[in-house]
């Protein structure tokens, strides 16, 4: 009973046309360049919440998906957070799973070759509790057929040493993404923590540092008490509050730093529909990811992706990059 | 001993189920029929599901309940469950005729039952265990047990089943002996082809612990907060001697002696 | 038609016994003193939500709240932001109004005297573009009969001068605070933003330059976008989340604060149950404010008062002091 | 020209109160009764009530309706309203027997009508002048307009009154004339006592531009997004040439100079 046993069977395609070949005549255009990948939409599943894949598999074409944004990887296994590791919140839920990961090689031998064949767009996130973990998992992936790009994950807050005090300090963010740039020709997206006073500051010392795209935001810091225990109700006492509850903060920081670095930004916090992933792209996102929303609604990618095109289709425009930003300089206003 | 739900291949579906027949049992505990025929297919005891909200309430996360009955002729399933909080007052408010999206079968059940089996059931635990029992007719007994009568929330006709054995017990004696399922378990221990149990943390504990001092295999449901439930995101961690394990994944059911039960 | 006309006869208590000589025998003890005033009980109205007073007066009886924290006041008249000042997202809202306030003069003059039977005790939230605007309202207020505290909001996001530079530096901080601290003796509380890396130098900062207690969290940051506008939809295109979205956000700075100074933390944040009024008191609140919950359930100030007071009696508990920052250190961890 | 509640102490009430006789008006409308007898004992023509969500129902905020009618003997008060979103959505599907939550009676109504009145109402700006209309026997005229008969949700049962003269248009003529109401107030403005208008703001601005070059006073019942309802957070803002008033407490009823209207 190998849990990550490769069903290659499963209803995913392996061709990898990436529905390039399939737009029916006059459909809009949803592929994207995002840090240099190609994404047949601008849809992916952010990092964590989707694990490696193999689950989502069962209930969705994985093909459906721009990209696939695996959970951080780290240099060697790590264990993860004691238990409870998630609670619900109004309009949200915190988790503290801490990053637990099988490590880069059981990644590489049981994760990645089911990946392969999926039809979509694979960027590993990376995590490291020093510059040297990020680099090492960076330069082994360089090159590895199958994977897309990287994803510095700077910003988790669940993990005490690392994590918080890359993504919070334009110094230390340079630091990390100009290191690991060294290691790897990957497209690099780095990963922005929302914990923080000005997180365009940051922003644009990732992009001096050489990444290729930023995505935004992680998880807002938070916990909760269980008032029976008297104690917090987290195993790790705090987490990372995702969902719909911390969209506008999402949304505000996306708009913030689309305007403020020339690089594509990855935009996700919170999305919950169509109308939330055109309110990121007006504000300036290349694409979005979706992380909490699978949980509640596995449909979700698809209704995105429905509804990015019948928006498309009624306002008469080719393609996203028509609205890309343009809430930035409204009509009227330009 | 072999899993009842080897073919690990059956793959969780998303159904969007009527529901039929609720019975809302006082004070609180809510018996609620579902036709699901794609999950009442291929579901096995010790399974579960994942029940979603309705659109536009709170809370959002879809909550976990082990099927209780499984009908697959009609399509039908029957989750039990107590009346908690939001979700679950939420999902005993769904009235006959409305639609509840469920996400199963998921996770792995319980081994098949061998004769003299003892089923232990602990307040809710009682859930997987009536559907576990029904899985044969060989000569098995359950116990069943709760703090007073009104937590022993099953309606006494659906134990009624060929060959079942019952004891029960209350702590404040309201119903059966006076006592819990751990001093009727230690009575029917030594004459247990196996154990199988669900129920409160410090229940389980005891099991293991009884169990493993007779020698006799136990395997043990745990719970623990979900949030895919499929083993995507390692929220529902439980500790094991080997590192963590996904309980809607690697479980609920696990070999009493494979977990670390704490509280 | 004077909006600020001053009905006495409403149904707000003219005493000032806060209640003190009403308990009834064996009802456990909500009192609790913050920052050197003395509540009766410990919810407050937050600033902003409940304006002056006058309005929510004619839905319950004032005394029935601990205090109650003006709408920010700032030496002359704000106009405030160009409307839609509000929206609605998942779990919260986010508001823009900007600050507007009649001004010191006119609040002096029109709303306090309404206040002053209110049966409650009343603390000024004060606003400024500069230090010397925050000292002026300060000094000025000071001895005035009627005003029990001041809550300096150094911390609002929604004014792009003064207001944000404050609140998010330790320096500055600590400037504008024993600036202030030297224009007065009445109790002095800092209110804290959350849009900060590290609020603990902050707060700490605010302790060591004469804080009396600590008000935390403002609201968050954020946005919406109108897509039918494809424009920012606020007039001040950012505002602040408030609501039980921000709760896990909020009571984290809380336990974060309440174990990094001695002064007494007022906690705030989505607020909207005796249940979550215990959570934030078990993380190291000595009282809680209620803003946004107001909007949608009037009843909350009375409903928190009610549950406090059946936990006490359940857990046979005299005081709120005995579970005070219990949960920084749970039984059996001590 | 006195204001109607020129009480203003009229406190508003938070009220409990009973679904009655709903109706849903295809497509998308909702015309709703509720017992509401302390709020139907004291509103006034423009008033308006904040009706509460169900609990644990996204949204929070309550929504704001003006009323459309009001039985002070039987307590009854009627509210219309286009189901547009999440909150309409919920308040729509309250059942009959059901209870919701309402604040009212709130803000400042309309003045009495003078002879020769002059009521506008574009799409959902009905609702407040069905009631205004329903105030007094005075010959008044309704003009009553919207893109296309489907948005004339109001039943026209509700508007058969003794000296009540009705004018509609549609923009596509799919009923009364082709045209919108701005086009039939140009007709009638120089025979007008005075102008009472309600509907989108661009509407208001012509029925504000019309009325002043004919130099009839001109009241306007504006809308703005809302928090508490009752003037406390200052969310509401409408710019004046004074400065920002409040929708819900300074109006939401202007004279049409006191407000500067946008879009
Ligand atoms: C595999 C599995 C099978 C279960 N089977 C049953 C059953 O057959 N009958 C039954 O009555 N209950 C069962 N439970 C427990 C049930 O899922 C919870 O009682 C329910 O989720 C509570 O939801 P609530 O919103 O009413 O409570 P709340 O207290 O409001 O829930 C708050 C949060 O805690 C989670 N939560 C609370 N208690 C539990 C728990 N014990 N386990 C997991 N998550 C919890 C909720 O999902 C939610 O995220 C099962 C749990 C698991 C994990
Ligand atoms: C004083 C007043 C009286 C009103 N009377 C009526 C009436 O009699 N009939 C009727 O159909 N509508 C009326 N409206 C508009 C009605 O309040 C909105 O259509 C309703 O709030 C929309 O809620 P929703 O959740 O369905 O829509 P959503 O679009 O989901 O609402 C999103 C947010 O916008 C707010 N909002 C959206 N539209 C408006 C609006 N036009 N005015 C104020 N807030 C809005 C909502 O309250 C909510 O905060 C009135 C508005 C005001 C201010
Ligand atoms: C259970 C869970 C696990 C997560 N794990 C990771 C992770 O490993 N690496 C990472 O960069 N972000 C992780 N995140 C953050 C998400 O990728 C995402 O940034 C965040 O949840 C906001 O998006 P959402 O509101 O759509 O979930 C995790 C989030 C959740 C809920
Ligand atoms: C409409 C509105 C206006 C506010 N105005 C002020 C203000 O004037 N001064 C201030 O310090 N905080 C102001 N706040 C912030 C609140 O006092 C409070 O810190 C915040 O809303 C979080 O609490 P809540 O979630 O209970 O609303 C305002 C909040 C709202 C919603
Ligand atoms: S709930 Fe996601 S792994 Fe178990
Ligand atoms: S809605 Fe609060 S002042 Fe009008």
């Amino acid at each position: 009973m190998n849990k990550k046993h490769c069903q290659a069977d499963l209803n995913s395609k392996t061709n990898h046309d990436h529905g390039f070949n399939k737009k029916s005549a006059g459909r809009p255009d949803l592929r994207v360049n995002l840090a240099g990948i190609d994404l047949a939409n601008p849809i992916l599943a952010a990092s964590g919440p989707f694990g490696y894949g193999h689950q989502y598999r069962e209930l969705f074409d994985l093909s459906l998906l721009g990209g696939i944004i695996v959970k951080g990887i780290s240099p060697d296994p790590w264990e993860g957070n004691p238990p409870p590791r998630l609670a619900e919140t109004t309009g949200g839920m915190l988790n503290a799973v801490g990053l637990q990961n099988p490590g880069l090689e059981n990644f590489l031998k049981e994760d990645l070759p089911c990946l392969r064949g999926s039809g979509t767009k694979i960027i590993v996130n990376v995590v490291g509790c020093s510059v040297d973990e990020y680099a090492a998992v960076a330069s082994r992936l360089d090159g590895v057929e199958g994977i897309d790009g990287l994803e510095l994950n700077i910003s988790c807050p669940n993990v005490k040493a690392g994590g918080m005090a890359f993504g919070t300090d334009p110094a230390s963010t340079s630091n990390v993404v100009s290191t690991v740039r060294k290691q790897t020709g990957l497209p690099l997206l780095i990963k922005l923590s929302p914990n923080v006073a000005d997180i365009t500051s940051i922003a644009r010392a990732a992009e001096e540092a050489g990444a290729d795209g930023l995505s935004l935001i992680n998880t807002l810091s938070g916990m909760l008490i269980d008032i029976e225990k008297r104690a917090p109700l987290l195993g790790n006492t705090f987490g990372g509050l995702s969902g719909p509850a911390i969209m506008p903060v999402a949304l505000k920081m996306v708009w913030q730093v689309a305007g403020a670095v020339k690089i594509p930004v990855l935009g996700m916090g919170g999305i919950n529909s169509a109308r939330d992933a055109l309110q990121f792209i007006m504000a300036g996102a290349r694409a979005v990811a979706v992380g909490t929303g699978l949980f509640y609604n596995p449909d979700l990618p698809a209704e995105i992706k429905e509804g990015l095109l019948d928006y498309l289709q009624q306002q008469r425009l080719p393609e996203l990059k028509s609205i890309e930003r343009i809430a930035q300089n409204p009509k009227g206003e330009e | 001993m072999s899993r009842l739900n080897k073919q690990r291949g059956a793959k969780p579906k998303q159904e969007n189920c009527l529901v039929g027949n609720k019975q809302i049992i006082a004070p609180g505990y809510c018996r609620l029929t579902l036709h699901a025929p794609l999950i009442a297919r291929e579901v096995y005891p010790g399974q579960f599901v994942e029940v979603y909200m309705p659109p536009e309430h709170q809370p959002m996360l879809p909550r976990p309940f082990s099927v209780y009955k499984a009908n697959r002729k009609t399509g039908e399933i029957v989750i039990l469950f107590e009346i908690k909080g939001q979700g679950t007052r939420l999902i005993a408010a769904a009235e006959a005729g409305a639609s509840l999206k469920l996400l199963g079968p998921l996770g792995n059940g319980f081994p098949e039952l061998p004769s003299g089996a003892v089923l232990v059931a602990g307040g809710m635990g009682i859930a997987p265990l009536v559907f576990l029992a029904s899985s044969t007719d060989l000569p098995r007994t359950l116990i069943y047990g709760a703090p007073t009568v009104a937590q022993l929330a099953c309606p006494s006709s659906d134990l009624d089943m060929p060959g079942l054995t019952i004891l029960e017990a209350t702590e404040d004696g309201s119903k059966g002996d006076q006592g819990t399922t751990v001093d009727l378990l230690l009575r029917c221990i030594n004459n247990a082809g196996a154990v199988f149990a669900c129920g409160p943390c410090p229940m389980l504990q005891a099991v293991k612990n009884i169990s493993a001092r007779a020698a006799v295999k136990a395997w043990v449901s745990v719970e623990e907060r979900m949030a895919c439930g499929i083993g995507a995101c390692v929220g529902c961690a439980v500790a094991t001697p080997g590192g963590y394990k996904r309980v809607c994944k690697d479980g609920p059911v696990f070999a009493a002696e494979e977990v670390i039960l704490n509280e």
